[in-house]
């Protein structure tokens, strides 16, 4: 076995992303010539589909907004040491409460709305990330088998809700009433005609700023040291005075909020109305954008990016091809998450022989 | 071309959507006329992909499901000159077509049937789950199987509490056999595809169950008593068709048992288990309800149901 | 006394005409950039104890797991009794009768004794039968080498002593013939040390032949016939331990000159500054681990906790640094009670001017996952010097660690190089440097040396007197007798949770305290 | 509840809980062995579907189900390839299988039969067949202990008798075997075993082919012995809650058992419980009702069971040079 020497950055954190993500398309182009269509017009048309055109870009972005939220909601937990497998339920539920403040005050300027639906949705999730965190840190209640089963708890509850509460007699679909148009989070083609029938909306700009404010909130402040502290090691956080259950339920608070924010985008920006699962497994999806993303917001940012572009690429691919189905969609958004994701490191040895320095290794001091 | 958007349970979902690609199918072995056709998989495609299609200069371009409906006024408004059809809704403007069929007055008629089959008194339904559209089919059944035997027993069970109850089969079968357990012996689906799972657990204890939507007798001949059909196939069949002819009208069409768009189906499959007496009764309600005489409560109205 | 006894002083010198047990030809290994080993050559005669020295991280336990097969060199030759060998896995090192104990240990915590012991050498597919030859095979080693330990017990209830002899009882029982030890007595209280001697010294008397990595160079003179000193990556010297001396040996490890003992001048006592009162502490499943222990420390003294490992010192110190709720009893630190003790108790207690040092560095003192920076604020990371507010000043806390980086020699000068890349000693010299330059008034430490080269030792010991002389109130915890005597100006013994006696350290005699260890109260009962 | 019924809801359990507990035990070879596999669901549905398109060309049950078992330790081996070769996240590598799953089910399904993934209605004989224990028929109107034996006992698919009897098993394999303690050590501290001249790798690989072939048969259950047939998406969350049962019962085969033993009852309960008025609280929105089995089990959890930690090494490859 030869001496492994690091590979220069640029191929660590670039060209190797980027061979992944072919080979991952490679093989999706196998799948796609199986059905007797032309891999490179497909991969055309997921790009153009994607980034090509202001509509397209703009579904792109929209669904980018999704995926920043939930991958970020995954990635704080998880810098904490929790995994957290709700953010599913936990956005979900922040839909009861963008709705409930939405149709409460149903007319009011957007301008004053979105700051209350943002911050209802918010604590709506973070209440329902609250309890597994409070039962992980006071009853050691094991935080990944509470999320799932929270996720569970928050579709039935849900489905009352929605079916026999807030959903108007006479409506003949399970959902509530509407919210009036200038309650709603604008849609960003109202400021820049570009992005042409799109729902981008100012969702999307709030998803940027919560990559630095979690990038902030981790790397920048003292709450985020705690908990990185906590999330490595445990015993050395309650050496430093660190509260580990204090800091386990809020750090679960803050990231059912973040997940809550899924809620903001789909209720007030996108449907107008808050509809029977609208999470649509974005929440699953953060799972991947996160570990994906390494847990770093510059990771989360471009992972969500990544899907995203599958998402609406996707969409045209299916438009435009149709003897390409939905279900081949998923097929190809599977591979590139084992391609990019688990088998990440697969191309890295055939790359570290062809990098490797002719001459031998520096040998740093050994103390 | 004309075309079909499908709504979220995807074209094949053993129920409404799969019916209405059958009906375009038909139009288009009968005609040779092809048709464009999209499965969304988020909500926000909706509109997108509808249209998509307008642009492409799709027209018609059909929708079931009422989930349309927020998205067909938008894009209707924009494409006066493209007609549209939304299954399940009404939209009121000008280039669209609103097809909504009475599922509670079929649901009404089976429930006769189911009611007359028992022999135990007790008799179940199986919607998916809690949702106003499949309650309003076993509210209906409820006040068929009650206009028999107002004393019968009616048993009705969700599988699950979202969309995912209609792909749980095994859920389906072990609802349909806490029914049977109780003593049901004639159970009603409305699960799309985890009804077959329904269908499937009440043939496999000898009892009879009724399908949903399509014509479902033949999957277990001598179990199934009948099916429920909600003709969307013919609805889809018709606008097409009446576009092609030249005689698309931009109306609300309601279909229930008068109309023939909503009804139990009787086949070779089901032929030895409907008596003379049932088939009787069936004709003698589908008649007063055609004359108004009886009235079927939809639960959509008040989201409630008397029975 | 002497320390370490040898049973029997003459070596097998005839045993050098046949071939080495052991000979390694030009080893190299490298990970990533650090080149751990180069161009090691190493012959070990059959029969002998071999001793290797080295600073932290100079390549010894890298060149020892090449040997084993748990690491492959990437360049050199391996013999075993004059016959080149392939040594890929640790399989292939076993079946040449190669054994090791690691640094490290490579034990599974929930398993028992006898689980571990039979753990890939089981023999028959049904555990019942291997577990039970295994069992009288323990006895049998038991009663040969004297090393007794409860085969049902699970490893995590036993104390690092016990946990060590398992490791050695693992090589036994696999028949091994070359046994390589990696620093076993790091761990060991000195009476557990001896016994690990004369076992060693039986294993020799019968042929086999052993290699022992130590940073005790006392050790290194009393049982091994050669010695071999490493450093920086590269085989310094070999030479027969009769013909050198321990302070060569520093010499060659470190080059340049080490003063092997402690000078300090007499303690200057004054107020009581840590005031401990009838304390008693239960450990994490509730067993009572310290029962009614009373002490003060006072500014300028330095007060030693003598005492095996395992007799209540850990759950002290927890209790002492706020971690741990006592279940009775008070601590009063400047003069104030302690009220806020567990959760984040640590945090009230370094307001109140104390500082921690913890006993186990990785586990408790450090976050390894951390820049070298990021650890020296944990536990003051509140501190408004570090940022107002919810802010961290990242620029402020990496300059004042630049600062120390210098101070303490902190090797390599690289702030933000991750915790866990630095060597043993380093490590203990960043958390050191964190607590001392706090300027406590009260500093509690827990096993300073534990795992460090001599160099660092010298260090750190200079560190902790120089605290005392400027008055800081020191409370010593340590299982090294040595450094317990050497450092402290008064000696408390614990055993099983209670101070047994109390020692002055320049009277005090080495035997006496060791009886008091072992939990013999007065010397009649002993004798 | 009278004593019929009582049989009946824990009829219905055993049926409800067998593809958990093929599942849960499944989980709880690789992640004993160190790897976290939340792509239990992703290999049900695989499986389920594997089974039911050979059951339903070949017309064997048994065919299918060796199919079944066939796809989903593929799919272990794609796990296997990722995070012990690759060294790659295991959760990432868990969650690609369970979209893999569902896409690619979906798309063969298509292409093949051209029902939207479903597989054709199988035939009786395409089916795992229940069994009918000796002398049930004669005895079930003996009171109580006859009918216990002919409704409880008797009558279930034997993959249930299977799954019954895989608890045991692994109980043994587990605390009684070389291969059970060298699994246990290589997800406490895989470098324990490493230096003990075990290869880390080809063991966690055994583990992982052991979890496909349970999950196998727990995907196969579904679709050719609880259903005729295979629906898109028909795992329907088991494998999440089968990760769930796994984490309650702390890793253990018994309390597994027990864990999925109690949400299927629970659910079967669940089932009988809607629309019937509660004593004292009335009538109660069939959600809630629905929404009880997972209430009951984080009370239980919360109340009752504690801290469970899980195999020291889960999660992390085995790394011997950084
Ligand atoms: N697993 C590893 N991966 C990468 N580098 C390593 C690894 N183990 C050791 N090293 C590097 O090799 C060098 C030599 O380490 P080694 O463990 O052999 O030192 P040592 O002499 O045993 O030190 P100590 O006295 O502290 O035990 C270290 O400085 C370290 O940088
Ligand atoms: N992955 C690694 N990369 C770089 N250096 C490493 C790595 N793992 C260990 N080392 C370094 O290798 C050297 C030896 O490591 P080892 O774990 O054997 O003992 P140590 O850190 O010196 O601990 P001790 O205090 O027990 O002597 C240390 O310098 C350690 O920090
Ligand atoms: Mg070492
Ligand atoms: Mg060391």
């Amino acid at each position: 076995m030869s001496a492994r020497v690091p590979l220069p950055a640029w191929v660590d954190r670039i060209l190797l992303p980027v061979l992944n993500v072919s080979l991952a398309f490679l093989i999706g182009g196998i799948v796609v010539l199986l059905v007797g269509q032309n891999p490179l017009e497909a991969v055309q048309i997921m790009l153009y589909g994607a980034f090509g055109y202001g509509d397209g870009f703009g579904y792109t972005l929209y669904y980018t907004t999704n995926f920043i939220f939930a991958g970020l909601a995954v990635s704080l937990a998880y810098h904490a040491g929790l995994f957290n497998i709700g953010a599913e339920g936990q956005g979900y539920i922040a839909g009861l409460g963008v709705i409930l403040v939405a149709l409460w005050l149903n007319g009011t300027h957007w301008a004053l709305m979105m700051p209350l639906m943002l911050v209802a949705g918010a604590l709506f999730g973070a209440f329902w990330a609250f309890i597994p965190g409070y039962l992980q840190a006071k009853r050691g209640s094991h935080v990944v088998i509470t999320t799932i089963l929270f996720n569970f708890i928050a579709t039935s509850l849900m489905s009352y809700l929605i079916s026999r509460v807030l959903k108007p007699a006479g409506v003949s679909a399970d959902e509530s009433a509407r919210i009036e148009a200038v309650t709603r989070v604008p849609q960003l083609r109202e400021f820049i005609p570009f992005f042409g029938y799109s729902p981008v909306n100012l969702t999307f700009p709030l998803a940027i700023a919560a990559l630095f404010g979690v990038w902030f909130l981790i790397w920048r402040t003292k709450f985020g040291y705690a908990v990185r502290a906590l999330g490595f090691n445990p015993t050395a956080a309650h050496y430093a005075g660190i509260s580990n259950a204090r800091l386990i339920m809020i750090t679960m608070a803050l990231s059912g909020g973040l997940a809550g924010l899924v809620a903001l985008n789909e209720v007030a920006g996108v449907q107008g109305r808050l509809i029977l699962n609208f999470m649509a497994g974005a929440g699953f999806v953060g799972i991947a954008v996160a570990f994906m993303g390494r847990a770093h917001p510059i990771g989360v940012a471009l992972a969500a990016l990544l899907f995203g572009a599958l998402y609406q690429g996707g969409q045209e691919l299916a438009f435009s091809m149709p003897a390409i189905t939905r279900d081949m969609i998923v097929t190809i958004q599977a591979l590139v998450i084992l391609f990019t994701g688990a088998m990440g490191e697969m191309l890295r040895p055939p790359l570290e022989r062809i990098f490797a320095r002719r001459a031998p290794a520096v040998a740093r001091p050994a103390e | 071309d004309p075309a079909v958007l499908y709504d979220g349970g995807g074209k094949f979902d053993a129920s409404f959507n799969e019916s209405t690609f059958n009906g375009a199918q038909r139009f288009s072995e009968e005609t040779g006329i092809g048709f464009g056709e999209f499965e969304i998989t988020t909500d926000a495609q909706r509109e997108q992909a509808m249209r998509q299609f307008a642009q492409r200069g799709a027209n018609p371009i059909l929708v079931p499901g009422f989930n349309w409906e927020t998205t067909i006024r938008t894009v209707a408004a924009e494409f006066p000159d493209t007609n549209f059809a939304i299954i399940d809704a009404v939209v009121d403007l000008p280039n669209v077509r609103s097809i909504v069929f009475k599922e509670h007055e079929g649901s009404y008629l089976v429930g006769i049937l189911a009611a007359m089959a028992s022999e135990t008194g007790t008799i179940g339904v199986v919607p998916a789950f809690d949702f106003a559209l499949l309650n309003a089919f076993a509210c209906g059944y409820k006040q068929g199987a009650k206009s028999v035997n107002p004393d019968i027993e009616i048993l009705d069970t969700y599988i699950g509490s979202g969309f995912d109850a209609f792909n749980n089969p095994g859920g389906g079968a072990e609802v349909a056999q806490s029914q049977l357990d109780r003593g049901a012996d004639v159970i009603f689906q409305v699960a799309g595809g985890a009804g077959q799972g329904v269908l499937q657990a009440v043939a496999d204890a000898d009892k009879l169950g009724i399908g949903v939507d399509s014509n479902q007798n033949h999957l277990h001949p001598g179990n199934v008593l009948t099916s429920m059909l909600k003709r969307v196939d013919v609805a889809t069949y018709n606008a097409f068709k009446d576009f092609e002819d030249g005689n698309w009208t931009n109306e609300i069409i309601t279909l229930g048992v008068a109309e023939e768009g909503v009804g139990p189906a009787f086949d070779e499959h089901n032929e030895a288990l409907i008596t003379d007496e049932m088939r009787a009764a069936v004709d003698e309600a589908t008649a007063k309800i055609t004359s108004g005489e009886i009235v079927v409560h939809d639960f959509r109205t008040d989201n409630s149901c008397p029975v | 006394m002497e320390r370490v006894n040898h049973p029997d002083a003459q070596r097998p010198q005839g045993a050098a005409a046949s071939a080495p047990a052991i000979e390694l030809r030009a080893i190299n290994k490298s990970f990533g950039p650090v080149h751990a080993n180069r161009d090691i050559d190493l012959s070990v005669q059959k029969g002998t104890v071999h001793g290797i020295v080295g600073e932290n991280g100079a390549g010894k336990s890298t060149l020892m797991s090449i040997l084993y097969g748990f690491y492959t060199a990437d360049s050199g030759d391996i013999l075993v009794n004059g016959k080149t060998v392939s040594i890929s896995n640790s399989s292939d090192a076993l079946s040449l009768g190669i054994g090791m104990v690691h640094q490290h240990f490579m034990l599974v915590d929930n398993f028992t004794v006898l689980e571990n012991v039979v753990l890939g050498a089981e023999g028959s597919a049904l555990l019942g039968r291997s577990l039970s030859k295994a069992r009288s095979e323990l006895q049998r080693l038991a009663r040969d080498y004297g090393l007794e330990v409860s085969p049902d017990t699970l490893i995590e209830d036993l104390s690092v002593g016990q946990q060590q002899r398992v490791e050695i009882l693992k090589a036994l029982y696999r028949g091994a013939d070359i046994l390589i030890l990696d620093e076993p007595t790091g761990v060991l209280t000195p009476a557990e040390a001896d016994h690990l001697f004369r076992v060693l010294a039986t294993l020799r008397n019968e042929g086999k032949t052993i290699i022992l990595i130590t940073h005790k160079l006392r050790e290194i003179m009393a049982i091994t016939d050669a010695v071999s000193v490493m450093r920086q990556g590269r085989m310094v010297a070999t030479v027969p331990t009769s013909e050198t001396s321990p302070e060569a040996l520093a010499e060659l490890m470190v080059g340049r000159r080490v003063l092997l003992r402690v000078d300090k001048d007499e303690a200057r006592p004054g107020d009581v500054k840590l005031a401990v009162e009838n304390l008693t502490v239960a450990d994490d499943a509730g067993v009572i681990r310290v029962k009614g222990v009373s002490f003060s420390v006072r500014a300028g003294e330095i007060v030693g906790i003598a005492g095996v490992a395992g007799n209540g010192q850990s759950e002290l110190l927890e209790a002492i640094a706020g971690m741990r709720r006592p279940v009775a009893g008070r601590v009063i630190v400047n003069g104030h009670e302690v009220t806020t003790h567990g959760e984040a108790g640590a945090a009230e207690l370094r307001q109140k001017g104390l500082a921690h040092v913890p006993e186990d560095r990785l586990r408790m003192g450090l976050v390894t996952n951390f820049e070298a920076w990021e650890n020296s604020i944990l536990g003051y990371q509140d501190e408004p010097r570090y940022g107002g507010g919810l802010a961290l000043d990242i620029g402020a806390s990496r300059r004042e660690f630049e600062g120390r980086i210098a101070q303490y020699d902190i090797r390599p000068a690289n702030p933000r190089l991750k915790t866990a890349n630095f060597s043993g000693g380093n490590q203990q010299k960043i958390v050191l440097a964190r607590e001392m330059e706090r300027d406590p008034d009260i500093l509690i430490v827990g096993q300073p040396t534990r795992g460090v080269d001599i160099g660092a030792i010298e260090f750190i010991h200079n560190q902790i007197v120089k605290m005392r002389d400027a008055g800081k109130a020191i409370l010593l915890v340590s299982v090294e007798l040595d450094e317990i005597r050497s450092l402290s100006d008064r000696i408390l013994v614990i055993f099983d949770g209670e101070i047994v006696g109390e020692a002055d350290p320049a009277s005090a005699d080495e035997g006496e305290l060791g009886l008091l260890m072992a939990g013999v109260h007065n010397k009649e009962a002993a004798q | 509840m009278t004593y019929v019924d009582l049989i009946l809801v824990l009829d219905s359990t055993v049926r409800l809980a067998t593809p958990l507990i093929f599942a849960c035990l499944a989980g709880l070879y690789s992640e004993r062995a160190g790897i976290v596999d939340i792509g239990l669901e992703g290999k049900l549905l695989g499986a389920a579907f594997g089974a039911a398109v050979v059951a339903a060309i070949t017309g064997s049950a048994w065919a299918g189900l060796f199919a079944g078992v066939g796809v989903s330790l593929c799919m272990s081996a794609i796990h296997g390839f990722a995070s012990i070769n690759l060294r790659g996240n295991q959760i990432i590598s868990g969650v690609a299988l369970n979209f893999l799953a569902a896409g690619l089910a979906t798309f063969l399904g298509q292409s093949w039969f051209g029902r939207g993934g479903n597989t054709p209605q199988l035939p009786s004989g395409a089916r795992i067949p229940t069994i009918t224990l000796p002398f049930a028929n004669e005895v079930q109107d003996v009171p109580y202990i006859g009918y216990f034996y002919y409704e409880l006992i008797s009558g279930h698919s034997i993959l249930s008798y299977i799954a019954f009897l895989i608890v045991p098993i692994t109980a043994f394999v587990l605390f009684r075997t070389r291969f059970g303690l060298r699994l246990r050590a290589v997800g406490e501290n895989p470098k324990a075993l490493d230096t003990a001249g075990i290869s880390v790798t080809l063991l966690r690989y055994q583990a992982l082919a052991i979890t496909g072939i349970l999950v196998g048969i727990g995907g196969a259950y579904l679709s050719i012995a609880q259903s005729a047939g295979f629906t898109n998406n028909m795992s329907a969350g088991r494998g999440y809650i089968a990760l769930a049962a796994l984490i309650f019962a702390k890793w253990r085969p018994w309390p597994a058992l027990a864990t999925c033993l109690l949400f299927g009852f629970l659910d079967a309960l669940q089932f009988r419980l809607q629309g019937v008025a509660l004593p004292g609280i009335g009538q109660v929105p069939t959600q809630a009702i629905q929404a009880l089995p997972y209430v009951l089990t984080i009370i239980l959890l919360a109340g009752f069971i504690g801290r469970a930690v899980a195999p020291k090494a889960a999660g992390t490859p085995y790394v011997k040079e950084r």
